[in-house]
């Protein structure tokens, strides 16, 4: 496969900001619900 | 007692106001007119070739006009907010499109000065010719430009008058947004020089974009101004 | 309509702290209120909540028949707020700034002269550029931009700081002539011998609470 | 204090549904993208990177429109529901990242197959003017003030930059025609898509757009509960201001 090296920088630097885009918002999440109230969430 | 003052009273009452405290204070004469005209200058060192700087005199006029017009809306808001005055007029419940269309006008004025002195200095330090046929599409081009830039420096200086940072914040949120009138105004400029065998009827499309572009930002300021300067 | 402020329970909220705690206050037309307590307890949030300039998250306040939590722009052309800013243009010389509010109301030439001479800020010291002035020419400038602009409620907060003695009279003797033509007066002070002798009533504000 | 639960979880059912769809999707991208699609007749194996840059440019767009549709109804909604200027704020963080992901991938693209990182493309141009007004627009957000007057500023900030759009994009246009140059980056315009190579395509753009759902609903849950906690907080400062007047209250009088 020729042009690999731009090809795997475009697919490993677009999915790693994904995942880490993803691990962020669900720590966060996940840190917040332990001390917000269920009353307070409108999703529960 | 009319409760919401009209907007024509208060846009007059405010224009004058803020041309008065200028001819008073002589800030921007005194010292955007002479940067300005630095930066003329100093786009002469840079560029350093003439056939270039005749070729490319609309662009540079069009950017010192943009980079004077961050200084004349800070200034033109740090009058307001130094003694509270701007929070006075939002307490007294002064339709706030007023204000807008008052201080933009006052703009206005400063800034078609400003664009004068600077087309005189493109002529000098350029040698850029001026005809007969070029100057409607000229004259045409500067005050559409003009009222464009006026709008959207006083809508984003309203926006960011209290607040700290300001300084920094006004450039990079208002440059991006006037990017159509440099384009516009200066292929609109570079037609009426026929720099770069430009004919002046390419102009007229440009001047349409600036047109627009002029009427999109007036009436969004008289619409968000009031929202903007909200506490 | 004798009653100008009536606020009941009304709670301010800036990032999540109560400035106003359920504050209750009912104030009648003519009156001069003091707002006494210890700084931070709410004496400015009070003044610029009933100057329609914060939203009101509980309770319920209205300032001359206006209902604040529905409509807060339209009460503002008739209360007149004057904090420590005095909301002047520097360059400006007295009479040009009086009469740039003489023009928002449609106030006649004649008027603002009475008012200025009234004032005693008239004759040359009008043609004075306002950062020219002392702390209590200031003063009385910004009170005479309320007189013109017919503002039927003052709210003033610390309006005797940085004065001295006789501007102090100055300034009671115009928030007097005030009320006699029908204004109502709030005022936060500290100096409370002096604004005891100026109020008709007072209230201590603390902890965001009105205590009468 | 009433017995209150305190659930750690932030998914729903919804959430995992949509989370689960993105997985497979991306996982498809990849390998279609990278080893079931074949070369490209002119470009060879560079189209590849078309399947990862289109999703991520219209991941970018729609979260474009996402915040401005949610900022006008915010100021449209008669009691302002913060709701909508979270998903406003949540959609317009998530478009900056992406926005800038597609000047990456298109500029990579460009560099393998133009030869050039940046090419005055109207496309281009406007994505990259794009990033700057939402950096401008995440800027105004961080202004600070009551968090009605932060929903105030951004939902007039989005909807002045949904009108900036068409100006700034037919000025580009108008401007690049006077130079005649090919548009370098239009990419599947000239591309001769077989079967697979279409599905790939669709696919990513699906997974992509579930990833942005997904995205945009986990962050607005996040700063719902930071508002949350903000006003609970009200309560308990409420209380303690009362507690607090009640002290200072007896020793003045």
């Amino acid at each position: 496969m020729d042009h690999v090296g731009f090809i795997a920088v475009v697919y490993g630097a677009t999915f790693a900001v994904i995942v880490t885009l993803v691990v962020r918002t669900l720590s966060q999440g996940r840190d917040l619900a332990s001390k917000v109230a269920d009353k307070d969430k409108p999703w529960t | 007692m009319s409760t919401q003052l009209s907007l024509g009273r208060v846009a007059r009452a405010v224009a004058a106001k803020d041309l008065r405290i200028e001819m008073r204070s002589r800030v921007v004469v005194n010292q955007v007119f002479p940067f300005a005209g630095l930066v003329m200058v100093m786009f002469a060192f840079a560029l350093d070739n003439d056939d270039v700087l005749t070729r490319v005199a609309g662009g540079l006029v069009w950017l010192a006009t943009l980079f004077s017009l961050i200084i004349i809306i800070q200034r033109s808001f740090a009058v307001d907010t130094a003694d509270g005055a701007l929070e006075a007029q939002r307490v007294a419940g002064l339709d706030p499109a007023g204000i807008f269309v008052g201080k933009a006008l006052a703009v206005m004025v400063q800034l078609v000065t400003l664009e004068i002195m600077l087309f005189v200095a493109a002529v000098v330090l350029y040698r850029v010719q001026l005809h007969a046929d070029g100057a409607v599409l000229l004259v045409t081009c500067v005050v559409s430009a003009t009222a464009g830039l006026s709008f959207v420096g006083t809508l984003y200086g309203g926006l960011t008058a209290g607040s700290r940072g300001r300084e920094t914040l006004l450039p990079l949120l208002m440059l991006p947004v006037v990017a159509p009138v440099l384009i516009g105004a200066t292929r609109a400029t570079e037609s009426a020089f026929n720099s770069g065998g430009a004919a002046v009827s390419d102009g007229w499309p440009w001047v349409g974009v600036l047109v627009v572009f002029a009427a999109v930002f007036g009436l969004g300021g008289i619409l968000s101004f009031g929202s903007l300067i909200e506490e | 309509m004798s009653i100008v402020v009536d606020f009941r329970e009304a709670v301010v909220v800036f990032n999540g702290f109560p400035a106003l705690a359920e504050a209750s206050i009912e104030v009648q037309r003519g009156e001069i209120v003091l707002l006494q307590g210890p700084n931070g307890a709410g004496k400015t949030t009070l003044l610029r909540a009933c100057a329609g300039l914060l939203p009101i998250v509980r309770g319920e306040a209205s300032v001359l028949g206006v209902d604040l939590c529905i409509d807060r722009q339209s009460v503002r052309s008739r209360v007149g707020l004057l904090g420590h800013a005095n909301g002047l243009f520097a360059d400006l010389t007295i009479g040009e700034n009086v009469s740039f509010w003489a023009q928002m109301v449609g106030a006649k030439v004649a008027e603002v002269a009475s008012t200025l001479q009234r004032f005693g800020i008239d004759g040359r010291l009008a043609e004075q550029k306002v950062m020219q002035l002392s702390a209590g020419q200031k003063r009385r400038c910004a009170l005479a931009c309320l007189v013109v602009r017919r503002a039927e409620l003052w709210l003033l907060d610390e309006p005797h700081a940085g004065l001295d003695a006789t501007a102090r009279d100055e300034i009671d003797a115009i928030i007097r002539e005030a009320c006699t033509a029908g204004a109502t007066v709030l005022i936060a002070s500290h100096e409370l011998e002096r604004a005891r002798g100026l109020a008709t009533r007072s209230v201590s504000v603390v902890a965001g609470r009105v205590v009468s | 204090m009433d017995a209150q639960t305190f659930n750690a979880r932030v998914a729903t059912p919804t959430t995992r549904l949509i989370g689960a769809l993105a997985i497979v999707s991306m996982a498809w991208v990849v390998i279609g993208g990278l080893f079931v699609t074949p070369k490209d007749v002119d470009q060879g194996d560079a189209v590849r990177i078309m399947y990862v840059h289109v999703p991520t440019a219209w991941v970018a767009y729609l979260a474009f429109i996402v915040t401005a549709l949610a900022s006008a109804c915010w100021l449209l909604s008669r009691k302002h529901s913060m709701g909508f200027d979270r998903v406003a704020g949540a959609s317009a963080e998530v478009g900056v990242i992406f926005m800038a992901m597609t000047l990456l991938s298109g500029s990579l693209w460009g560099r393998i197959t133009w030869g050039s990182y940046w090419a005055w493309d109207p496309r281009l141009t406007t994505t990259s003017f794009l990033l700057v007004t939402y950096i401008g627009y995440l800027a105004v957000r961080g202004l600070g003030g009551s968090l009605e007057q932060r929903a105030r500023r951004s939902a007039v900030i989005a909807l002045l930059a949904v009108l900036e759009i068409p100006l700034v994009h037919f000025s580009v246009l108008m401007w690049r025609s006077l130079h005649q140059e090919a548009s370098v980056l239009s990419g599947d315009g000239d591309i001769k898509m077989d079967g697979s190579m279409l599905t790939t395509l669709l696919v990513g753009v699906i997974g992509f757009t579930c990833t942005f759902a997904w995205l945009v609903m986990h962050r607005q849950r996040v700063l719902a509960m930071q508002d949350a906690m903000q006003m609970t907080q009200l309560d308990a400062a409420l209380r303690e201001r009362a507690s607090e007047s009640a002290i200072e209250g007896s020793r003045l009088t």
